[in-house]
């Protein structure tokens, strides 16, 4: 039986490499990429309560999580496609007015 | 400022273009371009924007070849420009020979060489649907027609003993009578081939994916066809009854029955139904020139050297691609002054830009498919 | 002590059943040429064995021993890892599949689905290989791969909700179990059409072998592999099929169970219905002509998916109101 | 046995998570992705959520990440490798992120978790982890599985609109 502290530490080793790739790259895929990595550090700890209580509510809002996790690569990808096709650039800090 | 900003520039990503049309190389080496075409597509996804050709791969300089040899010798040669009907391409220059000389061709000759021209025409046609259908996928009907190309070539083989470049025809008439062989095997596949035909159409004219593929794809006008000078079955495929063996009749055709087909709307599919009835037709052709069949000489008088008057010929037949034609200046000595060869589908080729503008890659492949070029007389 | 056991026994049946399909497989590249070869009215290999039997390992020898070329300008090391990525999923599928009541490798809870999952990732070694080649027409292909499988995956997996629904289970021995009286094709014959074209979409076979077309992008994703990297994804196209095939047979043709008055073992029955099935495909490969990617895309969403769609919601309705 | 294999699963994310974020080639660092997420479905069977894994992989490897590969390619990718990567602020973030692990391992030494709960089934036996999910989902969250439908399907309407190349006015 794995002790919920070692999910919770995996959770939470993951969390901080996802949210150093977010603030650290220039890339807006690879930022994008980091933000997967944080939604996934997060089913970790959810499935790990899950399991330490026998209850499945974990399991569910991690499939919830998934799913926005969908949501936001689909429509991430298509500002990115858009951007690169308009302005072709991908790195963020050029990227810098909020209307062209 | 203006070298601040150069100074930058490999930190901004703007080096980078957006979206980028895709140029792509179709050829030389490629397996649907038939033969050393190549084919230089932009695309814009996997539309095509541009198409340009890029011939000469293959030339070999026989309109100039042509000036320095004798007429007689020249004949092997034209075996070389459409290898895929070589007997068809002797008979244009023959024809184009004897016109200038103004020979009379005994009727046992015109016969037979619309007899074999019309077995090149069949053979030209299979060869076409084999590669037409495995370029749209369908494998075996490439397999089928290449079984009945095998019994024409076969009959090549007995007629003149050569089975591609046959050099079948001499000025004159014939280098000699056809065998009794050749006749009785000839009757046997006319018997036996429209049939053979009914199988190919079984799996390809009522296909649904064959129609999805051929529907619509590379239409062209019959205007901009006859615009284009574009000649056989990809003008008759849009509409336009231009056969030259009906509209300037050569060998025995004046004295056959056949019909000319058309097709209405000019796109890959109706010049496919366009040679499925044309090879119908041919085998018809052929049982009328076996029944019709005069007896007496294959040739007419020869002189040993062939010297023709000075003068200036132009001569075309209904090659099974298009308008075959030589045009000839002779100053009177042994060999020609010039040779210019009319090659159909060189001049059909350019039509290929109109046809695939707008369309898919995958249409591309079913346009060139559906023109039917070859590269010998092409790149001459 | 009763781990390690166990463990052996798996690891038994693991090489067994790995041995086996790897056999079974390159005398489907055999067989598949024979067929076509006899529809074609030809002979098809004849020089190697008797008949040509011994043509694949022939084939295989030829692979082996020729040169593994890795083109200049290409992404190594994805270059290298990508052939393996198609072929170990293939192999991995056949741990869940029944192939009688008493074989297979190991039983799960989430079977076919297992089986869906674990397919979907076949797609990586595809655009891997696709992008790593560096080249316009692997590009082209990998493109049209990966939209055509994300595509006919989703009604792949939808057709099998309606025999899913009414086995009430995802365990690949308890939808056997479930049709002991009528296979589920007799039930469910809109989803089997479905299911059928999905996965000649999904395997890469014609009408819909697009990502590979050789007389439009030469050879699509794998125009720059040679030698064994090559036959790699070779033998994962038939790997696919296979499990597809098997897929089918668990699912709609009532899996290694026969008709009781004829006594023959599970596994046979279960090798004549796939080899059924595998004969079918090798068929349509010699009879149709390819699809276009626009035409394949609009038959798949405007057609199939509709189609799968009602016939999940007849299912149900059925199952509400009668059961 | 099931700890050597969450340590296993453990490394194996953590090294291909670390792979991703330092990778500067976009493909590179998304199939690293891709691997960690296979890692994880084991994690997932483990912790006895062999549906969730079944989903990691069939939704998480195979749908989204093969739409980032499939955006990477349509994007040109090999000027972008030749860029710098790295923000100037790194440094800072670094710091900030290392700060953040501090408090987490405070905060997780503290333990107190109440005792673990055993599943009312057995791995790997019917009806298990499945029937029991779908049985949750379609009683008890059933409005957010609506809800998370609409989600999709706004995404997917966002997307398309964004993406599409010219937009009719």
């Amino acid at each position: 039986m794995v002790p919920l502290t070692h999910y919770l530490a995996l959770g939470a080793i993951l969390f901080l490499i996802g949210a150093a790739g977010v603030i650290m790259r220039r890339n807006a895929i690879m930022i994008l990429l980091s933000i997967e990595l944080m939604l996934n550090s997060v089913n970790i700890t959810f499935v790990g309560f899950a399991r330490q209580w026998a209850d499945l509510t974990g399991q569910v809002f991690a499939i919830f999580v998934i799913a926005v996790a969908a949501c936001e690569a689909a429509v991430g990808l298509a500002i990115l496609i858009s951007l690169n096709r308009d302005r072709s650039m991908v790195n963020v800090d050029e990227i810098n007015l909020l209307k062209w | 400022m203006f070298e601040v900003e150069s100074s930058t520039r490999i930190e901004r990503s703007s080096v980078m273009p957006g979206t980028e049309e895709l140029i792509i190389n179709m050829g030389p080496q490629h397996p649907s371009t038939h033969g050393v075409l190549r084919v230089i597509l932009r695309l814009d996804g996997e539309t095509v924007t541009d198409c340009d050709c890029d011939i000469g791969f293959l030339h070999r300089g026989t309109e100039k070849i042509g000036e320095n040899i004798t007429y007689t010798m020249f004949i092997p040669y034209t075996d070389r420009l459409d290898y895929i009907a070589a007997p068809s391409s002797n008979l244009a220059w023959v024809t184009a020979v004897e016109k200038l000389f103004g020979w009379e061709i005994p009727m046992r000759a015109h016969y037979i060489r619309s007899l074999v021209a019309e077995f090149s025409r069949i053979s030209s046609h299979l060869l076409w649907l084999a590669t037409h259908a495995l370029d749209i996928g369908a494998m075996t009907v490439f397999l089928w027609c290449f079984r009945e190309r095998e019994m024409v070539l076969d009959l090549f083989e007995t007629a003149f003993g050569a089975r591609l470049t046959v050099n079948a025809f001499r000025l004159g008439g014939l280098f000699q009578d056809v065998p009794q062989k050749f006749l009785d095997l000839s009757q046997e596949f006319a018997d036996l081939f429209p049939g053979r035909i009914g199988d190919y159409e079984t799996l390809l004219t009522d296909n649904r994916i064959w129609l999805q593929r051929t529907r619509g794809i590379g239409v062209i006008s019959a205007d901009d066809a006859i615009d284009l000078s574009l000649t056989g079955p990809v003008l008759r495929g849009s509409g336009v009854r231009w056969d030259i063996r009906r509209a300037e009749p050569y060998a025995a055709y004046p004295y056959l029955d056949f019909v000319v087909p058309v097709g209405e709307n000019g796109d890959v599919y109706d010049r496919y139904l366009v040679r499925i009835e044309e090879m119908r037709q041919s085998t018809r052709i052929i049982q009328q020139c076996l029944a019709q069949l005069p007896k007496g000489p294959v040739s007419c008088k020869v002189p040993r050297t062939i010297k023709p008057p000075a003068g200036e010929v132009y001569h075309s037949i209904e090659n099974p691609k298009g308008e075959f034609g030589f045009y000839l200046v002779s100053d009177g000595s042994e060999t020609p002054y010039r040779v210019r060869i009319r090659p159909p589908s060189f001049v059909n080729l350019g039509g290929l830009k109109k046809l695939v503008l707008g369309g898919l890659v995958a249409d591309v492949v079913a346009i060139i498919g559906s023109i039917d070029i070859v590269l010998g007389e092409c790149d001459r | 002590m009763e781990i390690a056991a166990e463990a052996v026994i798996a690891l038994v049946k693991i090489a067994v059943v790995l041995g086996v399909v790897s056999l079974v497989v390159a005398y489907l590249t055999y067989l598949e040429r024979k067929i076509i070869a006899h529809i074609q009215q030809r002979l098809g290999p004849m020089r190697v064995g008797w008949h040509g039997l011994l043509q694949p390992i022939a084939d295989g020898v030829k692979l082996f021993l020729k040169e593994d070329i890795i083109p200049d300008k290409a992404d190594k090391v994805v270059f290298v890892i990508a052939p393996i990525m198609v072929l170990v999923p293939a192999f991995v599928e056949y741990s869940v599949l029944p192939f009688s009541s008493t074989f297979y490798i190991t039983q799960v809870n989430i079977g076919i689905f297992f089986i869906l999952a674990v397919s979907s990732l076949g797609v990586f070694g595809i655009v891997m290989a696709g992008w790593a080649s560096n080249s316009k027409y692997s590009l082209l292909g990998a493109l049209r791969s990966a939209a055509q499988m994300l595509s006919y995956e989703i009604f792949l997996g939808f057709s099998l909700i309606g025999p899913l629904m009414l086995a009430g289970s995802l365990n690949m021995q308890k939808i056997v179990e479930a049709q002991s009286d009528v296979w589920f094709v007799f039930y469910q014959p809109l989803a089997f059409v479905v299911f059928f074209i999905a996965a000649l979409a999904e395997t890469n076979r014609v009408p819909f072998d697009l990502p590979e077309a050789e007389t439009e992008l030469v050879a699509g994703f794998h125009t720059e592999y040679s030698g064994m990297k090559f036959a790699f994804f070779f033998l994962a196209e038939y790997a696919n099929i296979m499990v597809t095939s098997s897929v089918a047979v668990t699912l709609f043709f009532g899996g290694w169970k026969g008709i009781s008055w004829i006594p023959l073992p599970g596994f046979v029955w279960y090798a004549l219905k796939l080899g059924a099935i595998i004969f079918v495909f090798i068929w349509l490969r010699a009879t149709l002509p390819r699809y276009r990617y626009d035409q394949l895309m609009r038959l798949g969403w405007k057609f199939m998916f509709p189609l799968v769609m009602a016939n999940i919601f007849l299912t149900g309705l059925v199952k509400y109101l009668f059961l | 046995m099931e700890l050597v294999f969450f340590y296993l699963f453990a490394a194996g994310i953590v090294g291909a998570s670390l792979l991703m974020v330092t990778r500067a080639n976009v493909i590179h660092a998304a199939l690293s992705l891709v691997l960690a997420f296979l890692f994880m479905a084991g994690l997932f069977v483990l912790a006895g959520a062999e549906f969730l894994a079944g989903v990691q992989i069939l939704i998480y490897a195979g749908g989204i990440m093969v739409l980032y590969l499939f955006s990477i390619m349509l994007m040109n990718v090999g000027v972008a490798v030749r860029l710098r990567q790295w923000h100037r602020q790194s440094a800072l973030a670094l710091a900030a992120a290392l700060l953040l692990a501090a408090e987490v391992w405070v905060v997780l030494g503290r333990g107190g978790y109440p005792a673990a709960q055993a599943w009312s089934w057995r791995l790997g036996q019917t009806p298990g982890n499945v029937e029991a999910l779908g049985q949750v989902l379609y009683t008890k969250f059933l409005f957010p599985f609506e809800v998370a439908s609409v989600l999709l399907l706004a995404a997917m309407i966002g997307a398309i609109v964004l993406a599409k190349r010219q937009i009719t006015r």
